[in-house]
């Protein structure tokens, strides 16, 4: 691997950021599985860096998942998003920040269609009116909350209480980065470091102390696929290209995964699960998986944020073998307390893989 | 103005061999290079198809030739301007000339093969071009070729046929130089399997069927029919490629050892500038136009301006020479008002 | 007259004894063996056959006429036919004459093996009894003929061209002693007679000769050696019999009976292919007759090396040259002894074991049986027509000016005849095939099938069953609607030869109609070799390993033949010698049906 | 073991440079001619047994030089040589002169070696 041929390539690929005045969508799958994801990216932009950064509890869902499952139509999706906009427009925001990497996808690929097709905005500004009595302006910048933390990694690297190093050899631990398909795959121009190698994590993670593992099947999807996950029967080719993810990685003994996509971060992590009841195979040492972690988990954890807060404990493979090679301190006892310290039950353990 | 003075515009084998025959018939050819050295892309490759001709005997003989010719290496034109009966030129090396006729014979330039960067040309060790094993032919050196070869790639169309890479034209002489190519590897590595990835093969020229023919027959080639979408590196360092066998209908992977990108042929940056200094036309293939594509190849829209060569649109080697011939000929009877 | 010795004996005839009781021995033997080959059926069949006295007849006819006189030798080349008959024919007259002469003087000695041949040397008889003159006569006479033979035969082998042959066999080293030996019996005997003749008489060759000798070696001192010396060259000669080439002396008395008994070969190797392989005399006459040993490569698969390699048990050699040939039949036609090449190939292929075997029951006949229905007459074109669409469009064409109702029956779609499955030897799969057309042809009412294709014809007629319908070559059929007026045929001024297809001449034994057709249609001239000796195309089926730059040569050499009858143009009835001869030919190719069609007004 | 109603299935991907080319190492030294095939299709174009089993030469030739080294029996293959009513025009029209019924021939008699 020749890293300079790298950064040439990501040179020609670098996007303007505002680094001020967002307003922010969240994300329908994530507010659901890691809630606290975005809640620590509110925090850290808010509070540690302290930006400007407003959120509607009007905002819907961008129609992006029933887009990709064939269950709407575009032109559906787009009055959605015309919505959207407006709400931006009544907050008096000109830059939009997505949590979402196929919400992301979705804004970019709508507002690039009506780049192309005018006539089409037209009839979504008449339908939106029509419909809600508002109006709107385009963003101005578009951009994926991963964006936001890539601009802001080295501040974050600055204010870093662990670094992603082993602290027991002083190695970097290998962290594999995973970009959700609807980032730059569509736009590679919107993307940071572009579509075949792109920079947004690795960035972060570069910044961060840690090593960057480039593996074959680096490029592939995660397996979610909309379609493929939401009709049973269609699973196993979802789990299957998941494993073949894994497979591939597996020579070069990841520490961690690190993802910028919903889907991604959830099914690379409950797949390690499935894969091992249905293989007995494992990918982390010791019978332990993967760990996977969103941008901001890690950024948390980078931080020092405590790792129960981050939301750690809901992840299916144990993070805790992780926490212990970064040297981040924590309560294992904590683990599944709930707000009010009050004890939740713990979960019932795979057969296989190794979880606390 | 009585000169009888030619400005040839290239170094390469076009503007030699114009020059040569501009000489014996009576003309004062002056060549512009802005390169350190004469004979272009060719001066460079190792052998020439179909006859497997050195390279580098050929643009030696070709230099013998030109004994007595005004050569200007590391010079461009800095300007040029029409006058009535010819054009005042002035060169980047502070010369200035009159000339009656212009020849331009600035060639093409290789695809960045790095632009296609599913490829990882420049990323990843084992990726290497066309013009790259040349090299490594004539001189040995090239850190990305081991020793021990087992799996070699070529693949075919690298920034050719492609609205993507900007370049939707065909670049001709790839698929015979990948077929040169591949038998020369075979025979340099007899144990190795070698994989030519290829959307259509095009092989027009006198003799290019059989060197196909031989490839499968004698070397073993093997042929698959599909573009390769993407390439990854392995943990030793080896590609990984993705194609689509579309003869098998199936998705195919291959670790290979080397890969090699037939980069094609694309019009040469500076040409688009020097078409504007005299008002020529570029086609919409980047290449300059001719004033028809059939029986006045060599002539531009502008009187006085000659052209020859991969300037024109990609070229093998004896077309590009019948070219320049040709073109010495226009310009001659030019000169002589016999147009 | 009297006996020279009252024993009647002398250790010189041990030699010839030997080799007399070993070949005698090993040829009872092999008879037993092979009977025991045979299947109960054809075993049964070739005794019966013995005691029916019209096939013993013919037997014994035939085993004159071919082993002895070579009859039909002499028709194709008279210095071969005489060299051969008079060699056979001779020594057979000599051991006759000595057996009578044993049973005129010395009637008690008739059981000794030796004594007929030797008998000058044990008998002292006088020529000037008019029985001993004619006997000496005669066997003087029959000497001198062998002796004429194998004069002609040492000729033979040092310029073969003489003889008209091009190209001969080279003898292995066995072949070469039994040569040499065979060659040397009859000088010896000429020497030993003659140093005898003056005590046990002589006539016109061996009295002179006595009287020479004795000028220069005054005593009897070499008469002893020159027996030994004799009987030493029979010893010899007997010995190697069965591993040379010469077994066709005995095997070819063993084919005669068992062809005219109607047995097939059965087996590859055992039975009737056995005994025609060791009938095979190894003339060579099969290498020029080859339309492969036009390529000097191809010499040794020529059916004569087929033979050798069969006798040797070379197996990788026998599955070569088994599965080169192209089946023309051209090497069976001019076969002296009729050993079926062609069908010993079969045979050979047959006998290999393949992993996979075709199955074709899977095809539904249900819309070939409906495309063949709606008429009496149906038109089978075959496969290889569909690459030449000018035949089934002349075919058509000429159908309808004879107002001929009929159906194409694999216009659109058809299966293969099985006759190429047959010739590669997957002769179950090919009767696979069969069938499925069986089922089709008869399920459409139809009462006559009408075939353009040779290859189909063959296998049609040969292998087919088809109750109720007449299978028919459109040679004849297209002979007939000519005879009854229904087609008009105006002559023009093309002059065509016409090349016989190997499956319609030497295969079906159609050489006429075609001929008379286009007699009919056009002018017509003859190539040098043409009928049963006519030249292979070069693109049969039957070659299974020829590829194709390996028969070009092949073709250009038919084609060389066909040129020579200086026609304008050549005509064929096959489809496959049309696209071959099309390929190479300097003059226009034209099929029966086109050359037909071109001069038919309807 | 838990059976989620859905499961792992391998990648249908041919790895080209793991491919067992073991029969097709053995037709090319019975039929050298295998190799310069260049998959033009006029074979499977006028086979006779085509229309009745998706017999195609081309196809075979290709399936010997990718089929997977795991993949048992070459079902499709053997199915397609099983049709071969080796009628000879697919060598008739090879523009490449290949002996096609020579081919599939010894391939049949490969698979019997292979046994």
């Amino acid at each position: 691997m020749i890293y300079q041929g790298k950064q040439k390539i990501w040179s020609d690929y670098q996007k303007e950021i505002p680094s001020d005045g967002w307003f922010y969508v969240r994300s329908c799958i994530r507010q659901s599985f890691f809630p606290a994801s975005e809640k620590y990216f509110l925090a850290i932009c808010r509070d540690l860096l302290g930006k400007d950064i407003y959120e509607s509890e009007h905002h819907t869902t961008c129609g992006g998942i029933a887009y990709h499952c064939d269950t709407i139509p575009q032109e559906t999706a787009m009055t959605i998003v015309a919505r959207q906009f407006a709400l931006m427009t009544e907050a008096g925001y000109k830059n939009l920040v997505t949590s979402c990497i196929t919400s992301f996808g979705n804004y970019t690929e709508i507002l690039e269609t009506w780049r192309e097709f005018p006539e089409l905005e037209a009839r979504i500004r008449e339908n939106l009116w029509k419909a809600t009595r508002r109006e709107f302006e385009k963003p101005e910048y578009v951009a994926h909350a991963s964006d936001l933390v890539y601009k802001f990694r080295n501040e974050i690297a600055e204010r870093a209480k662990y670094r992603l190093v082993d602290v027991r050899t002083g190695k970097p631990l290998k962290i594999v980065e995973h970009i959700g398909c609807h980032y730059s795959k569509m736009f590679p121009h919107k993307g940071i470091g572009g579509a075949e190698y792109p920079c947004v994590l690795s960035g972060m993670v570069d910044s961060w102390g840690g090593e960057v593992i480039d593996y074959p099947e680096r490029r592939h999807c995660c397996g979610f696929g909309f379609r493929q996950y939401m009709v049973k029967a269609n699973r196993g080719y979802s789990v299957s290209n998941t494993y073949k993810k894994f497979e591939s990685m597996e020579p070069y003994h990841p520490d961690a995964i690190i993802t910028n996509c919903p889907g991604c971060p959830y099914f690379l992590d409950r797949w390690q699960y499935v894969i091992s009841e249905q293989t007995g195979k494992t990918y982390g040492q010791n019978g332990f998986g993967i760990p996977v972690f969103t941008y901001e988990e890690l950024a948390g954890l980078v931080l020092g944020y405590d790792p129960w807060d981050l939301g750690l404990q809901i992840h299916q493979v144990a993070v805790e073998p992780l926490l212990d090679k970064m040297g981040v301190e924590y309560d294992p006892d904590a683990k599944y307390l709930g707000i009010n310290k009050e004890k939740l039950m713990k979960p019932a353990l795979p057969s296989c893989l190794k979880c606390f | 103005m009585d000169s009888q003075t030619v400005l040839i515009i290239g170094g390469g084998v076009a503007g030699m061999e114009a020059a040569r025959q501009l000489r014996l018939l009576g003309c004062e050819p002056v060549i512009v290079e802005k390169s350190d050295h004469l004979g272009g892309h060719v001066a460079g490759w190792h052998k020439l198809f179909p006859d497997m001709l050195s390279a580098s005997s050929l643009i030696e003989r070709m230099s013998e030739s030109l004994d007595g010719i005004t050569v200007y290496l590391k010079t461009q034109v800095a300007s040029m301007n029409r006058l009535k009966d010819g054009f005042s030129v002035m060169l980047t090396n502070g010369t200035g000339l009159l000339c009656r006729a212009v020849l331009i014979a600035s060639g093409f330039r290789l695809f960045e093969a790095s632009r296609k960067e599913e490829y990882g040309y420049g990323v990843y060790d084992r990726v290497i071009t066309n013009s790259d094993l040349e090299y490594w032919f004539n001189t040995g050196e090239d850190d990305r070729i081991p020793d021990n070869l087992s799996n070699i790639a070529f693949v075919h169309c690298v920034g050719s046929r492609d609205l993507k890479a900007g370049n939707p034209q065909c670049s001709k002489v790839c698929c015979m130089t990948a077929v040169k190519q591949a038998i020369e590897m075979k025979e340099r590595f007899p144990d190795a399997e070698i994989w030519c990835f290829y959307m259509d093969l095009r092989l027009f020229g006198k003799k290019y069927e059989d060197f196909y023919i031989n490839a499968q027959r004698d070397y073993g080639v093997h042929f698959v029919r599909g573009r390769v979408s993407e390439v990854s590196e392995d943990i030793d360092g080896r590609v990984i490629l993705k194609a689509e066998d579309t003869l098998a209908g199936r998705q195919v992977k291959l670790k290979a050892d080397l890969l090699v990108l037939m980069a094609g042929m694309l019009c040469n940056e500076d040409t688009a500038g020097l078409a504007s200094m005299v008002r020529a036309e570029v086609d919409s293939d980047g290449f300059l136009r001719s004033r028809d594509n059939i029986f006045r190849i060599n002539e531009s829209s502008r009187p006085g301006i000659f052209f020859a060569g991969a300037c024109t649109g990609t070229k093998t080697v004896p077309e590009t020479v019948a070219e320049a011939r040709a073109a010495a000929l226009d310009i001659r009877n030019y000169l002589n008002g016999n147009d | 007259m009297r006996e020279r010795f009252a024993t009647g004996f002398d250790p010189f005839v041990l030699p010839f004894l030997v080799g007399m009781i070993f070949v005698l021995g090993y040829c009872a033997y092999g008879i037993f063996r092979i009977l025991f080959q045979l299947s109960r059926q054809d075993r049964r069949k070739f005794l019966l056959s013995l005691i029916t006295p019209s096939t013993a007849l013919k037997n014994i006819w035939d085993i004159f006429a071919n082993c002895l006189l070579h009859v039909k030798l002499w028709k194709r080349n008279r210095m071969l036919g005489f060299m051969h008959s008079s060699i056979a024919f001779g020594w057979f007259m000599i051991i006759l004459l000595g057996h009578i002469e044993v049973m005129v003087y010395c009637p008690e000695r008739v059981r000794l093996l030796y004594y007929p041949i030797f008998f000058n040397y044990f008998v002292a008889e006088n020529e000037s009894t008019i029985g001993g003159a004619v006997l000496f006569f005669l066997m003087d006479f029959f000497l001198l003929l062998i002796l004429t033979g194998i004069a002609l035969a040492m000729i033979k082998r040092v310029r073969s061209r003489i003889f008209g042959m091009r190209r001969t066999t080279r003898p292995s080293a066995l072949d070469r002693v039994g040569l040499y030996s065979l060659w040397a019996i009859f000088p010896l005997r000429l020497l030993a007679e003659s140093f005898t003749a003056h005590i046990s008489g002589g006539s016109f060759l061996t009295i002179p000769a006595n009287w020479v000798f004795r000028q220069f070696l005054g005593n009897d001192l070499n008469m002893l050696p020159t027996w030994w010396a004799y009987s030493i060259a029979l010893g010899v000669f007997m010995c190697v019999l069965p591993f040379t080439r010469y077994m066709h002396i005995p095997a070819e008395m063993m084919l005669i009976p068992m062809r005219n008994a109607g047995l097939k070969i059965r087996h590859p190797r055992k039975g009737f292919a056995k005994v025609e392989v060791l009938s095979c005399p190894g003339c060579g006459v099969c290498i020029d007759a080859c339309p492969m040993s036009v390529k000097k490569v191809n010499i040794k698969d020529c059916t004569v090396y087929l033979n050798r390699q069969i006798r040797r048990g070379n197996e990788k050699r026998i599955e070569e040259i088994s599965d080169k040939c192209l089946l023309c039949g051209k090497c069976e036609a001019v076969c002296q002894v009729g050993v079926e090449g062609p069908k010993l190939r079969i045979a050979q292929r047959a006998s290999r074991r393949y992993g996979l075997t075709p199955d074709y029951s899977g095809i539904d006949v249900a819309p070939l049986v409906a495309a063949a229905k709606g008429s009496k007459v149906l038109y089978f074109s075959g496969c290889m027509t569909r690459l030449t669409p000018s035949i089934g469009k002349a075919v058509t064409s000429l159908m309808h000016k004879a107002g001929v109702d009929f159906v194409w029956m694999d216009r659109d779609e058809g299966l293969c005849c099985g006759r190429p499955l047959l010739t590669a030897g997957r002769i179950d799969a090919a009767i696979g095939l069969i069938h499925k057309n069986e089922e089709i042809i008869l399920s459409s009412g139809a009462d006559t099938l009408v075939l353009s294709c040779p290859i189909c014809y063959k296998i049609f007629t040969e292998r087919y069953s088809l109750p109720g319908v007449r299978v028919v070559n459109y040679t004849d059929y297209f002979s007939e609607l000519v005879e009854h007026g229904r087609l008009h045929l105006t002559k023009g001024d093309v002059c065509y030869v016409y090349h016989d297809p190997c499956e319609l001449g030497r295969g079906c034994g159609i050489y006429d109609s075609p001929r008379k057709l286009i007699g009919q249609a056009a002018g017509i001239a003859e190539a040098p070799k043409t009928r049963e000796e006519s030249i292979c195309c070069g693109g049969s089926l039957g070659s299974l390993t020829l590829d194709f730059s390996q028969r070009e040569a092949m073709t250009r050499n038919a084609l060389k033949n066909l040129y020579e009858s200086r026609a304008d143009a050549i005509a064929t009835a096959c489809p496959l010698c049309l696209t071959t001869f099309s390929r190479y030919s300097e003059r226009p190719v034209r099929d029966l049906a086109e050359v037909l069609d071109a001069s038919c007004s309807g | 073991m838990i059976d989620f109603g859905f499961g792992l299935s391998r990648s249908s991907a041919v790895r080209l440079d793991e491919v067992d080319l073991t029969l097709y190492r053995k037709l090319e030294k019975l039929e050298p001619g295998v190799r310069t095939c260049m998959s033009c299709g006029s074979c499977t174009a006028t086979c006779t047994a085509g229309p009745w089993s998706g017999m195609s030469v081309r196809k075979v030739i290709l399936d010997l030089q990718r089929e997977r080294a795991s993949a048992e029996g070459h079902g499709e293959v053997r199915k397609m040589l099983s049709a071969c009513m080796l009628c000879g025009k697919c060598s008739m029209v090879c523009p490449r002169g290949i002996n096609t019924r020579h081919l599939i021939l010894s391939l049949c008699r490969i698979y019997e070696e292979k046994k």
